[in-house]
């Protein structure tokens, strides 16, 4: 059964990839972390926003579309919201499968999906004092239509 | 209707939710859009750039010609960045 | 600095994948884990053998081909050897990067790899008593050629 | 010079190591797979499907046609088979 978390809290990747491993040949598993720095300008922080309900329904859609798509034995996407600082955790996603070939690539479809159709906004706090909020780039979208274009 | 802004909307015109009752003649996410726009210039400003607002109804996202007919809850929101 | 391990011991994947967070935005791990069965036989255990000196040499320079060809800020390898039984841990790819792409495409080359370039051999043991050695499966050398074939 | 075996060679031979001095006409990793499985009757069936093994040369992967030159360590195994 595919699992899906929106949350402020951090998550623990090793205790849950451990949790897929049972039954599987294949493990694999992404997280993202804040970084220090965006557009060469020193970042205070992350702020994560999301839209309740709508977008606990998208994860779980995107993480249903995995387990079609691939031979899947579960699936996992947590994603944190809220303030972040640079080294934290914001997301991860993993997933487990008899053989490699299916986590490695649903892992990665996973990702890409979240960055582009996931309703999640981001606003990047510069230590500077000044604030942005974050565009999806060309390349996510470019990154998403692999998908969409070639089916595994 | 209630009405959700998200990110830079909210952040514009100061909070993050309205409850209006638009007027017949506003019948589409795009028209709403519209309307909302001439509620205050907290919101001229925040929905300025049209071209870059995304919008869903009772959370189902949706183009601007979407009619509106019996949604309770209506959101605009920049484009999305997960991950 | 790239990492490789060669060793008869479990390994933290939680452990390993959290040290390799400092500084990056991207990790992904990929766990290899011993299955049940093989061929429709259930299996008993698996036992791995490896060449001490030219293995270790030979994930070494796998580990840096991965650093070379992607921009990874670390990556790891630890490969497990001796006797396993199913639901034990195999191997364990890693990798750290700045953007995901970089570290699921990498973390996807070095278990490709290891199917086929790395001195490891592996005997099926069968709870019948029959015993077999392993022999590299045409999908997994077609799943190396990728890697040959289109560069990054 | 050390031989090393690997797999189901050391399984069939018995051992995983052998210290031989080749004959001068033994020149080449083909020609001393030959040599090899003319030592025992254990050799000779580990040598038997020379197709399937693989060689190295003082810890470097080799084709069968390498001259031995001054290597001190030769391994035979199976193809790999890691991950």
């Amino acid at each position: 059964m595919p699992r899906v978390i929106v949350a402020a809290a951090d998550f623990d990747p090793g205790a849950e990839l451990a949790r897929l491993e049972a039954g599987a040949g294949a493990v694999s598993g992404f997280v993202g972390i804040v970084r220090g720095e965006s557009q060469g300008r020193t970042l205070a922080a992350l702020t994560l926003e999301h839209y309740p309900g709508m977008t606990e329904q998208a994860l779980a859609a995107m993480a249903g579309t995995a387990m079609t798509r691939w031979r899947l034995l579960d699936c996992l996407i947590i994603h944190r919201i809220g303030r972040l600082e640079p080294g934290a955790r914001i997301v991860l996603a993993a997933t487990a499968s008899a053989h490699r070939g299916d986590a490695l690539e649903a892992t990665a479809f996973l990702i890409d999906w979240l960055k582009t159709d996931a309703p999640f906004w981001k606003r990047e706090d510069f230590i500077d004092g000044h604030s942005e909020w974050v565009a999806p780039r060309d390349a996510d979208h470019a990154a998403r239509a692999r998908w969409v274009l070639s089916g595994p | 209707m209630k009405i959700l802004y998200f990110a830079w909307l909210r952040e514009r015109i100061g909070y993050a939710e309205d409850t209006i009752d638009p007027p017949a003649s506003v019948t589409t996410v795009a028209a709403l859009a519209e309307f909302l726009a001439g509620l205050s210039p907290a919101h001229a400003r925040a929905f300025a750039d049209r071209g870059m607002i995304k919008a869903a109804l009772d959370q189902q996202f949706v183009p601007p010609e979407t009619p509106l007919g019996n949604a309770r809850e209506v959101a605009f929101f920049p484009p999305f960045t997960g991950g």
